[in-house]
């Protein structure tokens, strides 16, 4: 796939299965745009099909998957083979929120998620200028 | 769909009633008769009213919040803990976010899940899978009384169920569920299911037994108070229509005392007033207060700061719950040490300032509720007029027309377009008031307020600035 | 030994001094005019008075607490955590208690101890021992200003050292370590070496350094207000008399807020009138609020509640300093965390209030006003007529008559006629009233507020009813 | 020694050191004295000497030694040895206040301050009426 340099930028977002917290991921976006960034914003109770479709349509840079139930272990393992399938094979997968019930430590938590094929995880209290960094970095 | 404020036939009630208890299979333990018997063994220590008058009789607020395990056995051991621990006068079942979205195949994969892990790894007590036989274990394990905790665009299993096994009080309320709790459900479709479950404690209380219904219209991080209110009073009279008797308005606050009381006094007064000009004459009505849910400190300092201040506005604005959320609540689902923890600080908290006058300055508060008022009377006449006097179209056109809107929602459909900011004292204010129906009066009290915090901060207030509001309170601060 | 109140003349205070810095081997590093110079070079933010100028300008109140360990690196390691971890604005040091019964060779002992376990076995800070370059290590390494807080018959070298380390506020209170501190020490010992200690102060201010001393009175579990009240009044004016500049008054409170924030306004209105009567005319004062110290809580859940309930009355009170105790207090000495934690609770506390008109019923106020207004005028004339308008010589007798008299003293040549007891409402009133010169109408008040509790709980009052107020605290209510 | 009932309901109280805490030891004299005992109150800042002085004088049945300030390990031990030098064989020794610095466990301190001779150790929040039981049952 040939893409140019605004297609990298533009970034889908959304929150992924049954999850209905919204607050986060519209803050993201705001910040991200400003940051001069194109979003699609795929809003809550997004399913791994629907991200996947989108990110084809768009020929988005990455895909930045919101997760706030606790139910995130159940709802990503799949989304980077999805991906792959669909001929998204340089697509960076950004996930944050509160990723799992209990208090494991950040660490194993994230260590389980990028092994689902995720670049980068986030905790609660990210700073959106931390993903903007970040993302800069990586789609360089 | 006959989408009119008019109370459901009996007939009609029972037959929507078959399809919904076919739903899943422990619909058919619930039998009506039954279960408003059982109602009436329950002595009343275990029934939500009743404890919640008491609460107004003696000046207290009681300490609710969420708690909700995957397993009977797990439940029981959280709920009689707090009650143990947590000196909890009023308990709650939280329901999981499967079975809030009635997919009740995935909340018995998380049922089994946790029986093999022994742990919960759903985020709520499935009442519908555990039914009407594992709820009564439940009530019967404990000394207080158990409400129910969802958002649900669909939950009349979920009530049918609830209520049958031993729940004296619940949470259906409609545009709460429809702006925040799904995407992609109709209005129309979340009001019917709504009726039908209004109508459902109507059946309860025309059978003698009471239960408390809650409403809260909308969730109010960074929304002024005239708009959860007017959807609240939009809601009431759908909800007395349906026959229910007992209502517990929630209000989320935002810390500026004057502001919060000031919604307390005129959501009660327009309450009453309201009920007396459609003619429902005999509802009782309670209060709860919670801070409004924003990001919440993830440090315990700050986090027992947060259920001191909630405990004091719920004292403060005359409510009879205190609804805090557990000083774990920005590190995930709380622990039943959590819960019972925060529980005994805020009752102590509330044993030591229950017998004292304390108060907002009366100036303040009484600015505030002119404001508020006046706000709400704009918003809750348009959507009557939108609806030819029936509260019902008249909330489905102004919630398409942005009349009754909120800036968080889930629902696409919805528009969007207000946005809150905090003033330079705390309060909240319309930094944009999209379509709301407002007299030049008003929108030019908010300018001026947003002007005076802009004038302090020296510079504009833009989306940045709400960021900041929203994060204030995680860090301890009211307004930055 | 002289004792009227007149100001010792610079001779007579240096004669003494030789004999007050040859105590222990430290003494010979104080050097008065390094001092000064090293107070002038102090920043502002690491000095008292302008910081608590600072609280007193943003209706802020700022928490401070007892920190003591036994050698130097423990103190800074515990005073810049507590400052970074609980973002302290105001620092203190505690002394232990050897040191305040002058047994520097103990002190000593505890301080080779605790070097060799590696943890502190002291109680406190042995300011002494570690001298004036002990201090300095550490008011180097901090960012906020030190307090001294101790309790003790003979402050004299406690405060050269502490003073010329760097400390810029202190807590010589000669009542209160008459009838706390000592069991074996004359009152007219106690008041002569306060004397000295406030002349010291008054030394330094007149070079130009402002020192914050304080003054409580007494220790006021089981004591209704005017008593402690009365006891600060006649101290200040022993205190204005030496040079003292700045005071800090502290009350202990029962948590009845309005009879808090009445002893918290009728102390500030009587203090300028008694200045006025007797000259002072340019003190500048500040007031320190904390809960009495009865039986705290040993459960965190309820400590917590402490913690709200003191920021709460502090705010109520208009005070700059809100003295807590951690939310350990009833485990024991306080660990760093114990501390940090406690005050950052505090501070997120005060965020949420400060900039927020929140008052006690003013009805109620008055009437706790005009009762201890009335009770201290009493109190304190009678102080005056006994030493024939000299307050040294009047608070002498007063102490042997009881006319200022305390219920839980420690030196047995005092009275203790003296009870108090809750009403109610948790207000503290008079059970025992002893040989306070009261008019019958006090008396009458007092009576009949005991008899609307006796009626409540359909009992007399009595020393068993005292042991469950005093335990109140710690069960999470104010009054049973 | 010959010791009636009378003088075996003696008891000498007292808060040891330089300790000033004077709150918990009136109380418990207060409840001690309605529960029958005689009380001979020593108040604060009483040193071992004194403590066995009065308890000879009133042919005590027990001392009741109170201590808050922390410093209990070094003010207690070889009060036993002297009551025993003084021929106080038999007499019963209390403990209770805060009896140390740090976080201990309970047992370890009960069986530390055991060790010095203490018949009873009470931790702080002790009630009044145990402490009534207990000297009960010990002077039988
Ligand atoms: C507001 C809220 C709600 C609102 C949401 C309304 C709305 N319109 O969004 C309502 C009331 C509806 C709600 C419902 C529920 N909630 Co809720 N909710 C919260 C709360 C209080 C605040 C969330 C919030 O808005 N924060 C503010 C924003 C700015 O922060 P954020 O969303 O975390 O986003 C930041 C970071 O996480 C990160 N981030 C987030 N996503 C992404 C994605 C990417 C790619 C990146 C880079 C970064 C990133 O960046 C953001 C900026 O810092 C939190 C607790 C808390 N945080 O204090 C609980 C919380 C998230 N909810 C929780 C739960 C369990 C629920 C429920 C299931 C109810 C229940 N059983 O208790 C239901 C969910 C129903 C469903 N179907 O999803 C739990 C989650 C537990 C867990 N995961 O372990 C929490 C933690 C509360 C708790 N302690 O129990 N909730
Ligand atoms: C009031 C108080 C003071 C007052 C005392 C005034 C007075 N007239 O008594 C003042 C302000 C003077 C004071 C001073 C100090 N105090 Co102080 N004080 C307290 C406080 C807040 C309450 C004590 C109290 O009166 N409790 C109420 C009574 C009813 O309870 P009680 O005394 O514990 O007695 C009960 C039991 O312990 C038991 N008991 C006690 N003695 C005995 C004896 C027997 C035989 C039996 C059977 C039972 C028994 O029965 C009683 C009834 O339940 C406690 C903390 C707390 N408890 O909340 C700290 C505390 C005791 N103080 C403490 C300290 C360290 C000090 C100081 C050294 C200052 C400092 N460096 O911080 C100085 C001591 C100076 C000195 N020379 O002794 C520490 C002790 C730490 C430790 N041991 O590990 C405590 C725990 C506070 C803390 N967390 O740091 N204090």
């Amino acid at each position: 796939m040939n893409r140019d340099k605004t297609s990298k930028r533009t970034l889908v977002t959304g929150v992924i299965g049954e999850d209905v917290h919204i607050v986060g991921i519209r803050i993201l976006e705001y910040a991200l745009g400003e940051a001069g960034f194109k979003i699609v914003s795929l809003g809550s109770q997004v399913s791994q099909k629907e991200f996947v479709e989108a990110a084809i349509e768009v020929n988005a840079g990455a895909i930045l998957v919101s997760s706030l139930s606790g139910h995130a272990e159940t709802l990503v393992p799949g989304l980077r083979d999805r991906c792959i399938e669909a001929g998204l094979n340089d697509i960076l997968l950004y996930l944050g929120g509160y990723l799992q019930i209990g208090e494991t430590p950040w660490e194993e938590t994230e260590k389980k998620f990028k092994a689902w094929g995720f670049n980068r995880i986030y905790p609660p209290g990210t700073s959106p200028g931390k993903v903007i960094t970040d993302l800069k970095e990586d789609l360089m | 769909m006959d989408l009119r404020n008019r109370k459901l036939s009996e007939d009609e009630f029972f037959t929507e009633r078959q399809e919904v208890l076919a739903q899943w299979k422990t619909g058919k333990e619930v039998d009506l008769d039954e279960a408003i018997a059982f109602h009436k063994s329950l002595p009343p220590h275990k029934v939500c009213v009743p404890v919640l008058r008491q609460a107004k009789a003696q000046g207290e607020s009681y300490a609710i919040t969420g708690m909700g395990k995957a397993t009977v056995e797990e439940q029981i051991e959280l709920l009689t803990y707090i009650e143990k621990e947590g000196l909890a006068n009023y308990l709650g079942t939280t329901v999981d976010s499967f079975s809030r979205q009635n997919h009740y195949q995935e909340a018995e994969k998380g049922i089994a899940e946790s029986m093999k892990k022994g742990r919960s790894t759903l985020n709520g007590f499935p009442i519908v899978n555990h039914g009407v036989t594992g709820f009564r274990r439940v009530i019967e394990a404990v000394q207080s009384p158990i409400s129910m905790r969802y958002g649900a665009a669909d939950p009349r299993l979920i009530d049918e169920i609830g209520y049958a096994g031993g729940h004296t009080a619940g949470a259906e309320d409609a545009l709460m569920d429809f702006w925040h709790h799904h995407s992609k459900v109709a209005l129309e479709t979340v009001i019917a299911t709504h009726r039908y479950v209004h109508r459902l404690i109507g059946y309860y209380e025309e059978h003698g037994v009471p239960l408390c219904a809650s409403c809260q219209g909308l969730y109010g991080a960074g929304v002024p108070p005239s708009l959860p209110m007017a959807a609240i009073l939009v809601q009431i009279l759908m909800m007395a229509e349906q026959g229910v008797k007992h209502i517990r308005y929630h209000i989320a606050t935002h810390g500026h005392l004057p502001q919060d009381v000031a919604t307390a006094d005129v959501l009660r007064k327009l309450a009453r007033e309201y009920y007396a000009r459609f003619g429902y004459h005999d509802i009782e009505d309670f209060l709860s207060v919670s801070f409004s849910l924003v990001q919440y400190p993830l440090e315990p300092g700050s986090a027992f700061a947060v259920v001191f201040m909630n405990t004091l506005m719920a004292h403060l604005c005359g409510a009879q719950a205190n609804d805090i959320r557990t000083v774990a609540e920005a590190k995930g689902i709380p622990t039943k040490e959590d819960t019972a923890y925060t529980f005994r600080t805020a009752k102590f908290m509330e044993n030591l300032l229950k017998t004292q006058k304390i108060s907002v300055d009366p100036h303040d508060v009484e600015a505030e509720s002119r404001m508020v008022e006046q706000e709400v009377r704009c918003i809750v006449d348009k959507v009557l007029e939108f609806g030819d006097g029936d509260v019902v179209v008249g909330t489905i056109r102004a919630v398409q027309a942005g009349v009754l809107d909120n800036p968080f929602a889930t629902n696409p459909t919805s528009p969007c377009k207000v946005m809150g900011i905090k003033d330079k004292g705390g309060a909240i204010r319309y930094l944009n008031h999209g379509n709301l129906p407002f007299t030049n009066d008003i929108l030019t009290f908010h300018k001026e307020k947003i002007e005076e915090r802009e004038k302090k901060q020296g510079k504009k207030l833009d989306y940045d600035t709400l960021v900041s509001d929203l994060l204030a309170v995680s860090r301890g601060v009211l307004v930055e």
